[in-house]
């Protein structure tokens, strides 16, 4: 083996505990494809993405939104007959993209998907006020529009908490984490 | 351990002789050196070197060694006994022993090709002599098995495969009894249209056999009919057959047909016509059966159900009536030398795929529906319609590989549906030329004389092609163009692009199955199947006809997913194997096979459900197990389980092992405490 | 009485407060109860796998090593939730390093994690525990005329695999029936609602909520039942920028599975939280066969 | 030969698959530990619990039981009741402290000839990193009593 893993092999080591067959088991059947609900938006079908990770085409792969855009629906996963967690893949890709940071700038995914985590690591809990400036700088003005008409109405009927819920043990809750991965210590 | 045929063993006198093989052994191993060492071992009488040990002089120097010698055992240590273990023990016949009174030791494949160090190979040499001297002292005389063939054969299943072993066998001049389990032979591709590649009607083709083996005088037919029970073994079967009762007196019956005509009452066909055709209450399959006698569905017949109706038997012009209410089950036995099983095989159940609709969504059909659909004689005498039977199909898609190459379902190829798919395409083409026809394909598999000539045909017909498998089949529009139409969902690979193709009907090609009671039948013949049903080939490229089991052959589509042609070969295969065995009259076999030494037998039973070939029977009355020798396949397994140790596998005995063993280990021996090695 | 731990999950708490108060009302009923878990944490729906898989299955994990504590079995009403906690406890089952690495975590606060405990989505236990024999005989006011799109979305059947269940479950189907009211046909019910997508790519979750409408409307459909605060949010909250995106006219109530079972089992719609909906569930009502005197 | 210490470890080899694959990769003259001293037995089903303990006890280092693939087996399933015996009788060889990697169970058809080499090679090695087994001084602790072999249940 090269001394250097593969982009295909740090993609499978980030596979982490998931079931199914190593991504290079894929005969590019494109039942993935066929039967995810967001390939018509994606730059490169999931089968494809599967591919370009066996070819190693690392940048290519990286800068194509098919990851972020993959709805986590489980679809692909139960359907491909190479038995290939096609889902778990995306979201290996994902992860990948946060820590090396390849991610471009005009995504909102990872934007939403750091906020998000801040917030649960600082609370415990989520909480979508806080939340939402995070990300809704992302959008774009019209998208930001709706998502703000959409949020005030759902405080109108009482349905969006006015304070953040927090859990009770925290300091455990954060020991907890650090444990696992580094926190920024920003809270 | 009691030797009662050797003599003792200090008195035995071992002959060792090692083979340079040119420089093949000598180049590395110390031919001389190993040659003049095992002298030392108290049992050898002579030790010598030889330049080619297989040589007509070598095989010479042993003999006479032996005659002059008084020698009592033989030691080659040259190549693999998979080479040259015959040709030595021959030699050793020759010189007047029994010929398993030989050990080979392989110092050339296990030890100077794999290594260049003279030393340890030198060293090695020595050990796999010494363990094969120390071995030999224990060797007793055993004598093949001679088993005289019953000439009678037993073939089970009158699908192709079946007719053609049984017309080769038959013309041969020799007996066969053809075991089918419907009211008649034919199979599957009795119910096929045209077969590919050359697209010949396929009742042109079959139809003209059955009626060979209708007529034959070798051949004795017993459709309706099911193996419940194999006793015995190569060359002496006793097959047990049920002959379900037919309600039809075979030997009064002319097939006149005039009770199906007057019969009132009709079912649908799940068998013959898939569901799509009816049939009545008693039935001929279709109209060329054969034999020619009808058969009373009792579950359905209103005589059997309510009492009352008769009406076939009122009709019925013979005399005396053919139409028997009261005939029961017959059980035959039969004598059978070799048995050929051809229970061909199943199809993919496709409502295991619910996204592919069938069963809820009325247009999706099946290859075997679509068959009966195309066939002139079948339900809609060769029209391609819808399930109204009267519109036709604008747009047909064929959908390939459903439940094959699948991990969920079956994850073999299915070999035969790439080219019916492609005939489908074809035939549709052909009777609707306005039709337009989606192949939906993972990979185009048509390897075959005359087969990828077909898909070019089928290029330039223009038929759509489209690379990917297809993900789900629904009648959810979204468009106007979707409106009333049944949509493929599939990504077109070779674009990148998922695509919605809408359709008026659907064809799904199903994975080739086993039968589903391939297992039961396997057991009931004491031979294998693999994990996904298929019987078990003795040899997966040299053997593929045979099976673990002497006397039991396999042939067609029972052995795994195959087409018309190969499965006639494998017929006429098998034929060629029994008629062999047929004509040798007796033959032998190995006496590698196990024995229970039913004195010391505890009668625990561990080892009755051990041996792979049920080959261990309890005797209550004695209260022990008993090895039927001419089942007993040598593996040995029994022999390590028996916890009492009282079973013997001729020629691996415990003995001889754990002195090869300790052989082996000759130089190891110092280094411990205590002296192994003692007699057990 | 059977008592299970019960994870209410973030949205439960405001957003989807009709759920938890139906959740804990139909229960009742059934004589199940719902203990809910002291000082849970969220799971991160799908969004921590992003981050982080280990990170992920450790916050998971510390919710079931809660319930283990109890000795209780866990259920969560949130598709995206119990997906999670499903995963985790049967990962953490078969990968004895994956179990040592989270315990160590664990440990922070006290607890410990041996996946000893099974996860079920609140549908399964009116599915399995209670079953639709149950809820027939307890329905006192059957929801006659009623046509109700059951809407499964991703995570109940998926991705377990176990073969018809996944692409052709029925159990919701037959919770609607018992319920008294007719389950529409409604082939997309399997469909991802694109939930997770509405912050990243609007444009395609809103297209996947409009499939979802239109097959239902389509079917004749007077409601669309789901038992996913995700995907209630998703379908109800965005048919009005579906409907300006595409020209369309959706005005389809979308309503929790309990809260219609509680009206049929004769609960007041206040108590079931019928009220708060954006797209007002009254007109639905109206549909209602009058009940047979008797 | 080096001064390293040399294992010996005894094979058994099934007479259908893995003696077949040492005699292809001796005829493909692959190099590879003359540390192996194989026995050919008609099926690994066949290797007594008894057989091992003797080769342990007559001065092997290791022992290699190999034979054909699960569902390749020449008698059906051999290999499987060899696999059951194997692991019973692991779990008795641990108990005395004889290390996992003494006693080795592979599957290897007879077209596997390299890949038979290599764990040849492999085992060699491990056994090498453990040295010599001694087997009366670890197992019996000197007093000579013979261990009782392992069954079937
Ligand atoms: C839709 C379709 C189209 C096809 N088209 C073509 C084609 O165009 N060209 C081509 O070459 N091939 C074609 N094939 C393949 C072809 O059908 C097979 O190659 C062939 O039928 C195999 O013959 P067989 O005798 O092995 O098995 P079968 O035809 O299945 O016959 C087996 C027989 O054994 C009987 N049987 C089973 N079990 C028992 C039992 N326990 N006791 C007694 N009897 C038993 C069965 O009743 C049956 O009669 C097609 C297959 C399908 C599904
Ligand atoms: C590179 C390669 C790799 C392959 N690998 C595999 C594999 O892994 N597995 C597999 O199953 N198959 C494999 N095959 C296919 C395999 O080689 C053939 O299936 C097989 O050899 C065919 O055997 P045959 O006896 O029909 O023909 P041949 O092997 O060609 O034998 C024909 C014999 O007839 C002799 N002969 C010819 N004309 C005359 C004459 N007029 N008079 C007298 N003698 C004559 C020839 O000298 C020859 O000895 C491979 C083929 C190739 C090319
Ligand atoms: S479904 Fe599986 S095998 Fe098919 S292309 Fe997708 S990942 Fe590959
Ligand atoms: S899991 Fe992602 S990639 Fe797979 S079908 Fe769903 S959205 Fe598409
Ligand atoms: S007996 Fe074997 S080793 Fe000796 S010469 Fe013949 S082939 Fe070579
Ligand atoms: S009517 Fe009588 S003779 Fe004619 S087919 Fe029927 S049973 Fe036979
Ligand atoms: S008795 Fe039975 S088979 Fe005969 S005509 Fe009546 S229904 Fe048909
Ligand atoms: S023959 Fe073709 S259709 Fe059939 S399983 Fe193989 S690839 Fe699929
Ligand atoms: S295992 Fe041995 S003792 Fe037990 S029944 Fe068989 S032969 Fe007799
Ligand atoms: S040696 Fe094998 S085949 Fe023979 S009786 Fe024993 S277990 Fe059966």
């Amino acid at each position: 083996m090269a001394l250097k893993p593969s982009f295909s092999d740090e993609i499978s080591n980030l596979l982490y505990a998931a079931h199914g067959n190593p991504i290079n088991a894929c005969i590019q059947c494109g039942t993935c494809s066929g039967t995810c609900p967001v390939a018509n938006y994606m730059d490169q079908t999931p089968r494809r993405l599967i591919g370009m990770i066996n070819a190693d085409l690392k940048e290519d792969v990286l800068d194509c939104n098919t990851y972020w855009f993959c709805a986590s629906c489980y679809h692909c996963t139960v359907r491909c007959p190479a038995d290939i967690d096609i889902a778990g893949v995306m979201y290996a890709v994902k992860r990948y993209s946060i820590w090396n940071k390849t991610y471009s700038e005009d995504l909102v995914g990872p934007k939403f998907s750091e906020a998000f985590v801040k917030t649960i690591v600082r609370t415990g809990r989520s909480y979508e006020p806080i939340l939402a400036p995070t990300y809704m700088f992302h959008f774009g003005p019209k998208d930001f529009f709706h998502e703000a008409v959409t949020a005030s109405k759902m405080m109108l009927k009482g349905r969006i908490p006015v304070l953040p819920p927090r859990i009770k043990r925290l300091e455990n809750f954060k020991n907890m984490i650090r444990k696992i991965i580094p926190l920024g210590e920003s809270s | 351990m009691t030797d009662t045929k050797s003599p003792p063993i200090h008195e035995e006198k071992v002959g060792v002789y090692i083979c340079h093989c040119g420089t093949n052994i000598s180049k590395v191993v110390d031919v001389e050196g190993v040659a003049k060492w095992a002298e030392n071992n108290p049992h050898v009488e002579i030790s010598r070197e030889y330049k080619f040990m297989c040589s007509s002089l070598g095989q010479e120097l042993i003999e006479q060694d032996i005659k002059e010698k008084g020698l009592t055992k033989i030691v080659v240590a040259s190549c693999s006994p998979h080479m040259h273990e015959g040709t030595f023990r021959t030699a050793t016949e020759n010189g007047g022993l029994n010929p398993f009174m030989f050990e080979m030791a392989n110092i050339r494949e296990h030890d100077s090709w794999i290594t260049d160090d003279e030393e340890a190979a030198t060293q090695k040499a020595k050990a796999l002599v010494n363990a094969a001297i120390e071995r030999v002292v224990h060797h007793q005389p055993l004598e093949e098995i001679p088993v005289e063939i019953n000439p009678n054969t037993l073939i089970v299943g009158g699908g192709i495969a079946g007719i053609t072993a049984a017309l080769e066998l038959a013309n041969g001049g020799n007996h066969v009894y053809l075991v089918e389990r419907e009211p008649s032979i034919g199979g599957h591709m009795a119910q096929l249209d045209k077969t590919f590649p050359t697209l010949d009607c396929s009742a042109c083709i079959l139809t003209p056999k059955m009626v060979d083996v209708d007529h034959h005088p070798n051949i004795t037919l017993l459709t309706w009919s099911e193996v419940e029970k194999m006793d015995g073994y190569m060359g002496n079967f006793e097959v047990t057959v049920r002959k379900k009762a037919r309600y039809v007196i075979e030997e009064h019956c002319t097939g006149c047909g005039i009770c199906i005509e007057k019969c009132p009452f009709e079912v649908v066909d799940e068998v013959f016509e898939a569901g799509m055709g009816k049939r009545k209450v008693i039935y001929r399959p279709f109209p060329q059966a054969v034999p020619k006698y009808p058969v009373i569905d009792t579950e359905n017949c209103v005589y059997f159900q309510k009492g009352t109706c008769k009406a076939c038997q009122k009709f019925c012009p013979t005399e005396p009536n053919s139409i028997d209410f009261e005939q029961e089950d017959e059980i035959l036995k039969l004598q059978v030398g070799n048995i050929i099983l051809a229970t061909g095989y199943e199809l993919f159940d496709v409502k295991r795929i619910p996204q592919y609709g069938y069963g809820q969504l009325e247009n999706v059909f099946t290859s075997l529906e679509f068959e009966r659909m195309a066939n002139a004689a079948g339900p809609t005498e060769g029209k391609i319609v819808l399930r109204d039977l009267k519109t036709a199909p604008e747009k047909v898609a064929i959908v390939h590989c459903v439940g094959s190459r699948d991990e969920n379902y079956h994850k073999y190829c299915s070999k035969v549906c790439c080219m019916y798919s492609l005939k489908f395409a074809h035939l549709i083409h052909e009777r609707l030329p306005d039709t337009e026809v989606y192949n939906c394909y993972i990979d185009m598999r048509t390897p075959g004389k005359g087969y990828e000539e077909f898909y070019d045909r089928l290029l330039k017909e223009g038929t759509n092609f489209i690379r990917g498998k297809v993900a789900e089949i629904t009648d959810s529009a979204r468009t106007e163009e979707e409106e009333g139409k049944l949509i493929v969902q599939v990504e077109d690979t070779l674009i990148g692009r998922q695509r919605r193709v809408p359709v008026d009907m659907v064809i799904l090609s199903p994975a080739i199955e086993a039968q589903p009671d391939s297992k039961d039948i396997s057991q009931l013949f004491k031979m294998g199947c693999d994990f996904d049903g298929f019987f078990i080939e003795r040899h997966p490229k040299l053997d593929p006809i045979a099976t673990m089991t002497e006397g039991i052959f396999i042939a067609g589509a029972c052995q795994g997913p195959k087409d018309v042609p190969d499965t006639v070969a494998q017929g006429a295969a098998a034929a060629s194997r029994v008629a062999s065995l047929i004509s040798l009259g007796t033959v032998m076999m190995e006496p590698i096979r196990a024995s229970i030494d039913k004195d010391a037998c505890s009668g625990c039973k561990i080892c009755n459900n051990m041996c792979p070939y049920n080959a261990i029977e309890f005797i209550e009355e004695e209260g022990v197990s008993e090895v039927i020798t001419a089942l007993c396949q040598g593996c040995g397994t029994c022999v390590a389980a028996c916890p009492s140790g009282v079973i013997t596998g001729a020629h691996f005995t415990n003995v001889q092992i754990l002195s090869q063993i300790e052989g082996l280990l000759w130089d190891m021996q110092d280094l411990e405490a205590v002296p192994a090695g003692k007699e057990k | 009485m059977k008592k299970y731990a019960y994870f209410p999950g973030c949205s439960l708490e405001k957003m989807a407060s009709s759920y938890h108060k139906s959740a804990l009302e139909t229960t009742e009923v059934f004589d199940i109860e719902l203990q809910e878990l002291d000082d849970w944490n969220c799971c991160g729906a799908t969004t921590y796998f992003h981050v982080d898989a280990i990170l992920a299955h450790t916050l998971v994990a510390r919710n079931l090593a809660m319930a283990e504590k109890e000795g209780l079995d866990l259920v969560a009403p949130c598709s995206a939730c119990y997906k999670n906690a499903y995963f985790t406890n049967d990962y953490i089952k078969n990968d004895p390093d994956l179990k040592e690495h989270i315990n160590f975590a664990l440990e922070e606060d006290d607890l410990q994690f041996n996946a000893e405990i099974e996860v079920f989505h609140l549908i399964d236990i009116f599915a399995n525990d209670v079953g639709p024999d149950l809820i027939k005989e307890k329905v006192n006011n059957p929801l006659k005329g009623l046509i109700i799109a059951p809407y499964y979305g991703c995570q109940i059947v998926r991705p377990r695999k176990n073969g018809e269940e996944v692409e052709n479950p029925q159990f919701f189907e037959d919770i609607i029936s018992a319920m008294g009211a007719e389950p529409a046909y409604f082939p997309e019910r399997l469909r991802c609602c694109g939930g997770s997508l509405i912050m990243t790519n609007r444009v395609a979750a809103l297209n996947m909520v409009r499939i979802l409408l239109q097959s239902a409307e389509k079917n004749g459909a007077h409601v669309i039942a789901t038992a996913c605060p995700l995907c209630q949010v998703n379908l109800e909250c965005y048919q009005e920028q579906v409907n300006e995106e595409f020209g369309t006219d959706f005005k389809l109530p979308i309503l929790y599975f309990t809260q219609l079972l509680g009206l049929a089992l004769g609960i007041s719609p206040k108590k079931l939280g019928i009220g708060i909906e954006l797209v007002s569930a009254t007109p639905v009502f109206s549909k209602l066969l009058p009940k047979e005197a008797n | 030969m080096s001064d390293q210490f040399e294992p010996i470890i005894v094979g058994f080899l099934c007479n259908w698959c893995s003696y077949r694959a040492a005699d292809l990769a001796g005829t493909a003259r692959i190099k590879y530990a003359p540390n192996l001293r194989p026995i050919r037995v008609m099926c690994s089903g066949r290797v007594d619990p008894q057989f091992v303990l003797q080769a342990l006890r007559s001065g092997a280092d290791g022992v290699l039981i190999a034979g054909c693939h699960p569902g390749e087996c020449h008698y059906v399933n051999g290999n499987i009741k060899a696999l059951r015996r194997f692991l019973l009788l692991k779990k008795t060889l641990s108990q005395w402290g004889i290390e996992d990697e003494r006693v080795q169970l592979l599957w290897a058809s007879a077209s596997e000839g390299i890949f038979l080499a290599e764990k040849v090679n492999k085992m060699t090695e491990e056994i090498r990193a453990l040295g010599p087994l001694h087997w009366h001084d670890k197992v019996l602790g000197g007093n000579g009593a013979i261990p009782i072999p392992v069954k079937e249940v």
